[in-house]
């Protein structure tokens, strides 16, 4: 006999029942501590503040003991799905494992408690790990330099997009404002070009999913500071005309810029720099392993061609002849400072962590079990639920459900919240926004075939039922700690801070 | 699994690539490492490194050597937090939703706003960030940020503010170290849309926030308050002022410093500007059962609906540390909390005594500190660092060049941690410093 | 409104629904690591064991990657109740909550990574923290001396005994092997008498539940080694004559032993040394603090009375003039030697982080609320479940389910599994054995007011159901991730090892 | 609460205490820290100890300086197998009871044998007991110990059978430092119903496990081997040379030493022996829904239902640290094993090269070793670990006094986490200890 057990397979899927906790604001008792301070233990003093400089009242946090803290926010973690319990395969996520011996690398003494202010001279090993995480990044994505600084994905198209403006305006080319984007683009690529003071302009997409030559050449201009393209694209498809791209950009006298947030399918396979682009940035918490913590921090360094390094923000690590390294300044107006610091420096620590413990080999291994675990899903989901672009899979693939709508009436949304019944995960869904009913699945490197074959059993299973009880689907998710939540009421009626317990039920 | 896709091996999945961007050599990366020669190598890194574990620290500027409970690290490496996605599916992510959420509360709480965010970057790319809510919710393009703004904050801002074609004015400070309110009247022209106010500032000192904001208020114009979060737990929040925006670096709840990142910014506001906001927002609805849950909501200002018309761009943001200082509060509690601030002031004031009573080393400005505060010294303020620091101590910020401070100021910051001991070495070694001929000491 | 809540409090109770994972056996594949060890990077050298020294086939273990592994155990941790989800009133366990600083300060480098054969020279730190966790146990015990050597409460009643039994043989007085145990003891302390080689002799409780003096000067005699007493006793009530209990032992040549596991209740209050005793053993992972881990490891360190230190096993922690500290062997022959090498040293280490945490004055503050919590919860439950020996409770109070039984049919049992549907651990039920449908509950100090008022209203809750629906107790629980289990079938046909999945279902 | 209970104070709550034994003052403990100098108390201690992560150690002799897998603790630390008590309720416990059954399984697969317990103290409490049931089963008062015995489990073993009124019977060592089948025959006597075989023997020399199996079996007492459980990886299984019971110390699987505690002793045994084996035991069964599940079995052995009549008297046992090793055994899997264990013959083979080249160092025995092994030094080695130790060295424990070593005699291991280069340097500390004339060396 066996337990609940994954529908057609032995893997067994973990059912869901937890309580949302009462707020922590309505917990505890006056008078309770989690956490004394130390007392002081100098010459007395007498320190007070004028009344007038004072808050009126204190601020009104609730009274917790420790083990009190312990269990709300125990009991919360309870509620979460998370990628140490089951698959996670949202696409354009990159929710792959991560090795738990980069948390404890971090965490080292020496590391986590160094000062911002503190300089080269108090941290040379820190310098020599950053400065060989920027060499790492560069022969990976074949660029001559390297920024560490930005903070996320959009922090680092955002860079790359100060760097393409600071370089056209280093050449008077101050006209040169238009940067191009596929209709197939992340949503962060265009909000990007808007702040960093350009103006993106949509291409269409062609009918396999690629990018349209014709509307490209149509569009380049003396306006053209750049193009922005993922790649592979959001559809998980690589972009196969990207050498005439660059050179219809190059000649229309544009950067070009590659959102690489995808570089998990190509890794050791082919590079950006040998492609034709000139900045990318790399989503490093996705492909190269950061816990995403239920939404960061994250890393998104930028890697630029050598003309481009001049426009890098400071301050920029140097290697001395004697083996020691220096913080350099860079020369000229600071206009690409983006962070206090020097960005999310414990991401990138573990992101050198995740390139030494696989090597360059081990990179490219992780690239082609990427790819080959996607192409394994979709050969066998295909049937069930086409893929519009099905033109060469990489690392993921976007489906329709389109087919399940009309013949039965259920969306896509309903197939995602059907899988939480069953334990897993739902994919991406509703983009890229090119896709009707799009349904993007990225299963990553590590997850085993067991857990591949769980979910295509699972779909199998919930295709069934969408035909027999489609209300399964469209009332789903039926296990789960809550149901369907009412999105479009906390919208209209924000509540987003805690005033007493709700009383809207 | 090659069977089942029908192909003959991995590489024919990569067939399709062109030929001429195909990598022909492997990557020139080292062999991979086992997880113990990786740990072995980090360990050398950081043995080459001397951080505050080992120093007596009196650096701040924004960032300080505070207590980390115990208590976090259990909680936030259970991988239902650590290893959990941006919650788009609520369902399964009530835990962040409602961690959030409590987060978004307590931020509400500390400053007396009525909307917080989830989470900025760092408080430089939040004090941006809130500066063109403020200018977009007033149509207008110039800022006043005051002389004595956080450095690094004003660079931050500086580039941003270069993209969107804003003009920067800057506040007066008078001579005692903090705004002028009838100077920052003049310079608040028609064009002003906002003005930003850092309090403490970076000189360490508490700002007239009370005449600033009425100033700012008669002109029409959003105040936008940068402050240390555990400051407000004895000073005035930014509401009181009429901040309609504050934002600011929670890096001393709970978080490690680790050279300054991962940090973590929080961004709050009026009700009026909450369609304007960066960043992700929890709000709590109900389900289909009818009980209580949470949801990212608001999601019409962000770049995943809105594209190029998005109110920012941020999509990852620094959701483990909003959970670390989510935790470090719920420690707290109010009289934590307002233990911790008068922990710090009273180390302050400890520390300012202890120079009062050095030769050679002077209080430029006399106006109440919370954490921080300028040391005038005789002597260079950087060669004095680079005596302590070969004792051991790192002794704060040299101040020259910023806002008309001199080679002499030296921007020295406390926290709950600092003991009689350390402060009376601190002064101990300042004495030394400042009674050596200079050859002696930076020899 | 409110999301699931505890009965009759708003207290939220959480719910259990969780799947037992496959066995681990039967995951992974061949091929498959979480780990891997270094290369040899040394000169090539050629390792081979003559071939009839080496096992003729590997050990046959499944081969998971590192992901298998976090997924496997973490899917098993969910299925298990512990404190930092809710109660665990299991009486004689004293579960409190465990300080998280302790678990930070053990993990240190220069303490978790000491080796035993090192000597003083390099462990003087440590060599001082355990000489002050001496000296502060003898204050709280009233002792002169000191041993943490016993790994556990049992190893400390066994080095007792040796103890008591080497004190016996110095003077020659090698007959004195009686050791006078009270009927409601625990079953560690006949036990341990046993294996030191001396034997146990069984004294009736009196009608309140305490010594009977009588029938102990019966049984003293001139075989008479010394008494194990429990003080408070598993009745959670004091030995109020123990002055002449001491008398009496005393007087017959005898020495008095306690079995400090119920030290929680009377810190700060009084001390067995002053009552009388001349040995004790302290349970440092109950009273001090040591997460219980699913069984241990814990701690139990013993006290003795200044004639008794000569017969503590060495090596010995001995502080010299200058402020150092060695490492002392002990004369004569070894004849209490009970461990390789200084027992559970990182319990030790946590329980003297407790103690400096506390001070004394918190330690007191301690067993006060030890006792106020145990007498708040006995007020409220006396009406629904009698306590026969109720006279004066300090930290615990054993309850008879005997009423139940007779009036609903429903034992002791069967409430302590309903109690877990309700997301409540039961109480240690059927000990003491003098109590008839035992049902003790300790609720320690750590427990917030909300918890007890949580119980009580389960309680009152169960109390209820017993009388209209008893099937509710009795096939309970019912919400667990699993059912009653069959314990008889378990030991009848023993399946210890994992051959295969179960096919007996 | 205190109206609930009906009194005035807390203080009434103990006046039924006779007034006499009362403490009339209150503990002379310090006043209690905070959290923040509690961690700074033991940071102190801890810079006073120089444990293995800073020098490079080749202590063994039972416990060893092995990889601990950064998987393990964040699984361990998880509140739910950390907090948890014994597995009392097996409902609301099957996460510690699978694991306990699973790491039953593991030390099945590497003993060979049928039956494992929960966990013991350590290694040394684990053969005594097993000694024990061994002479129970066969109601004999005698056991055999190989001279080569580790003298902290022989200590032990020693405690324990006076207690119970048992012989202690020395086995002889040949030249070649392992048991002597022939003249370990000559001294089984009637008596005898127990023979220790330790494997590798405390010299870190392989037994002849075959022969010693054949005259154990031949005499009719039960062979009880106590064995280092890395090296089951590749050495025949206690099974397979007719052991009827094994113990060990599991501390290499995962477990800080902790200056030796706490470790991880483990007891296996044939079928026969299930029901007189100490500790708890696992056994799997099906609940009332007929699904799988896991309860404590056999639990009639038991002292809390034996109580005199028990076959001991262990309680709580190592539980956390059974969990450690099952989570290590879990990452390695047969390979892994496997390569673990050529990683530590590789490496011993490594340093006996080294030291078979330096003139006035050898090895006195030459039979086949796992990760250990004595090193003959013409001098004192007691003067070459002190020696060692000047430059960062653990060297080893010294063999003076112990089966007829010499005071030049050293038992030096390795694990699988030296490096050529810490070998190499231990060679070059060994040839510069043994050339320099004694003063030189040891001032
Ligand atoms: C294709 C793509 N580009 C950019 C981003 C933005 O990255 P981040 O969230 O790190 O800012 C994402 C993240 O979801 C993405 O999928
Ligand atoms: C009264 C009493 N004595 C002794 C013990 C045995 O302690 P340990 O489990 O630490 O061996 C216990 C533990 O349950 C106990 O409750």
């Amino acid at each position: 006999m066996s337990n609940e057990s994954c529908p057609a397979t032995e893997v067994q899927a973990q059912r869901w029942n937890a309580t949302l906790p009462a707020s922590i604001f309505d917990k505890g008792a006056p008078g309770r501590r989690g956490l004394t301070f130390p007392r002081w233990d100098g010459q007395p003093v007498e320190a007070q503040l004028p009344k007038e400089l004072c808050r009126a009242e204190g601020a009104d946090l609730p009274s917790l003991s420790e083990p009190e803290v312990m269990r709300h926010f125990t009991q919360l973690s309870t509620l979460n799905h998370h990628i140490e319990r089951g698959m996670y395969p949202l696409g354009s996520c990159t929710m792959k494992y991560n090795p738990r011996v980069n948390e404890q690398v971090v965490a080292l003494s020496g590391l986590a408690d160094l000062h911002p202010e503190q300089g080269p001279e108090d941290i040379q090993g820190l310098l020599e790990a950053l400065d060989l995480l920027e060499r790492s990044l560069c022969e990976l994505t074949g660029f001559a330099a390297c920024s560490l600084i930005p903070a996320a994905g959009a922090h680092g198209e955002y860079l790359g997009m100060l760097v393409i403006r600071a370089y056209h305006q280093s050449r008077g080319d101050e006209d040169r404002t238009e940067i191009l984007i596929p209709d197939s683009a992340h949503g962060t690529n265009p909000a990007s070009v808007v702040i960093a003071g350009l103006k993106p302009r949509t291409i269409k997409s062609r009918k396999d999913g690629r990018i349209d030559l014709d509307a490209l050449r149509a569009a380049v201009s003396d306006k053209t500071a750049g193009i922005m393209i993922t790649n592979p694209n959001t559809l998980g498809l690589f972009e196969n005309d990207i050498q005439e791209v660059s050179r219809i950009i190059h000649e229309a006298g544009g950067r070009l810029y590659m959102d690489g947030a995808n570089m998990n399918a190509i890794m050791g396979k082919t590079r950006p720099g040998d492609m034709g682009f000139d900045v990318v940035h790399l989503n490093i918490h996705k492909t190269l392993s950061t816990p995403h913590g239920g939404g960061g921090p994250g890393g998104g360094p930028i890697c630029v061609a050598e003309d481009l390094e001049q426009f890098l923000p400071g301050p920029r690590i140097a290697r001395q002849d004697d083996g020691t390294y220096t913080l350099e300044k860079v020369p000229g107006p600071d206009s690409t400072s983006i962070h206090s610091y020097f960005g999310n420096v414990g991401i990138c620590l573990r992101a050198l962590a995740y390139i030494l413990r696989n090597g360059g080999n081990g990179l490219t291994r992780v690239s082609e079990c990427a790819v080959l675990n996607a192409n394994y899903l979709l050969a066998q989901l295909r049937d069930i639920m086409p893929v519009p672009f099905d033109t060469g899979c990489l690392h993921e693939f976007v489906a329709s459900g389109s087919r399940w709508k009309e013949e039965f009436g259920v969306r896509t949304l309903d197939i995602g919240k059907r899988l939480l019944d069953h334990g897993l995960h739902a994919p991406t869904i509703y983009f890229p926004l090119i896709v009707d009913e799009a349904f993007m699945v990225e299963p990553t490197e590590t997850e085993p075939k067991e857990s591949l074959d769980c979910f295509v059993a699972t779909m199998k299973s919930i295709y069934q039922e969408a035909q027999t009880n489609p209300e399964l689907l469209t009332e789903a998710p039926h296990v789960t700690p809550v149901g369907r939540l009412d999105e479009a009421g906390a919208a209209r009626n924000p509540d987003l801070r805690y005033l007493g317990p709700c009383n809207c039920g | 699994m090659l069977e089942v896709i029908g192909t003959d091996s991995v590489d024919d999945l990569f067939a399709h690539l062109p030929a001429e961007v195909r990598l022909d050599r492997p990557l020139n990366l080292p062999d991979g490492l086992t997880e113990e020669e990786v740990r072995r190598y980090f360990l050398s890194v950081a043995r080459k490194n001397h951080g505050q574990d080992e120093l007596i620290s009196f650096l701040g500027g924004g960032v300080y050597d505070a207590i980390v409970p115990a208590a976090i690290d259990p909680l936030v490496s259970r991988s239902e937090f650590l290893t959990a996605y941006t919650p788009y599916q609520p369902e399964v992510s009530q835990g962040t939703l409602q961690a959030i959420y409590e987060w978004q509360s307590y931020i509400c709480r500390l400053t007396g706003l009525e909307v917080s965010n989830a989470s900025m970057y760092d408080g430089a790319t939040a004090l941006s960030e809130a500066i063109s809510v403020a200018l977009a919710s007033r149509r207008k393009k110039a800022v006043v940020l005051p002389e004595t703004l956080n450095p690094r904050y004003r660079r931050v801002v500086c580039t941003s503010m270069k993209g969107e074609g804003i003009t920067i004015i800057d506040a007066p400070v008078g001579a005692d170290g903090t705004i002028d309110p009838q100077g920052l009247a003049a310079v608040i022209t028609d064009e002003v849309g906002c003005v930003v106010i850092q309090n403490p500032n970076y000189l360490g000192l508490v700002e007239q926030v009370d005449a600033v904001g009425q100033v700012v208020k008669d002109s029409g114009a959003v105040l936008v308050a940068a402050v240390n979060p555990v400051s407000l737990s004895v000073l005035k929040t930014p509401a009181e002022y009429g901040a309609e925006l504050a934002v600011g670096e929670a890096q001393p709840f709970g978080i490690k410093p680790s050279w300054g990142g991962p940090l973590l910014g929080f961004l709050a506001c009026t009700d009026a500007h909450k369609r304007r906001i960066p960043g992700r927002v929890v709000g709590r609805t109900l389900d289909n059962r009818g009980q209580n849950g949470y949801v990212l909501t608001l999601q019409t200002r962000e770049q995943h609906i809105r594209r190029e018309k998005a109110t920012s761009n941020i999509c990852s943001n620094q959701g483990v540390n909003a959970l670390r200082a989510t935790v470090y509060l719920a420690m707290l509690g109010t009289e934590g909390l307002v233990e911790l601030g008068e922990s710090n002031l009273t180390r302050i004031t400890a520390l300012k005594e202890t120079v009062r009573g050095i030769q050679g080393a002077a209080l430029p400005f006399d106006g109440p500190v919370f954490n921080e505060t300028v040391v005038r010294l005789d002597k260079s303020a950087q060669g004095f660092c680079t005596y302590a620091r070969r004792h051991g101590m790192l002794a704060g910020i040299p101040l020259e060049g910023f806002a008309g401070c001199g080679g002499g100021d030296l921007l020295v910051a406390v926290t709950e941690k600092r003991t009689g001991a350390e402060i009376a070495r601190f002064g101990e070694l300042l004495k030394n410093y400042l009674e050596s001929p200079t050859e002696e000491v930076t020899s």
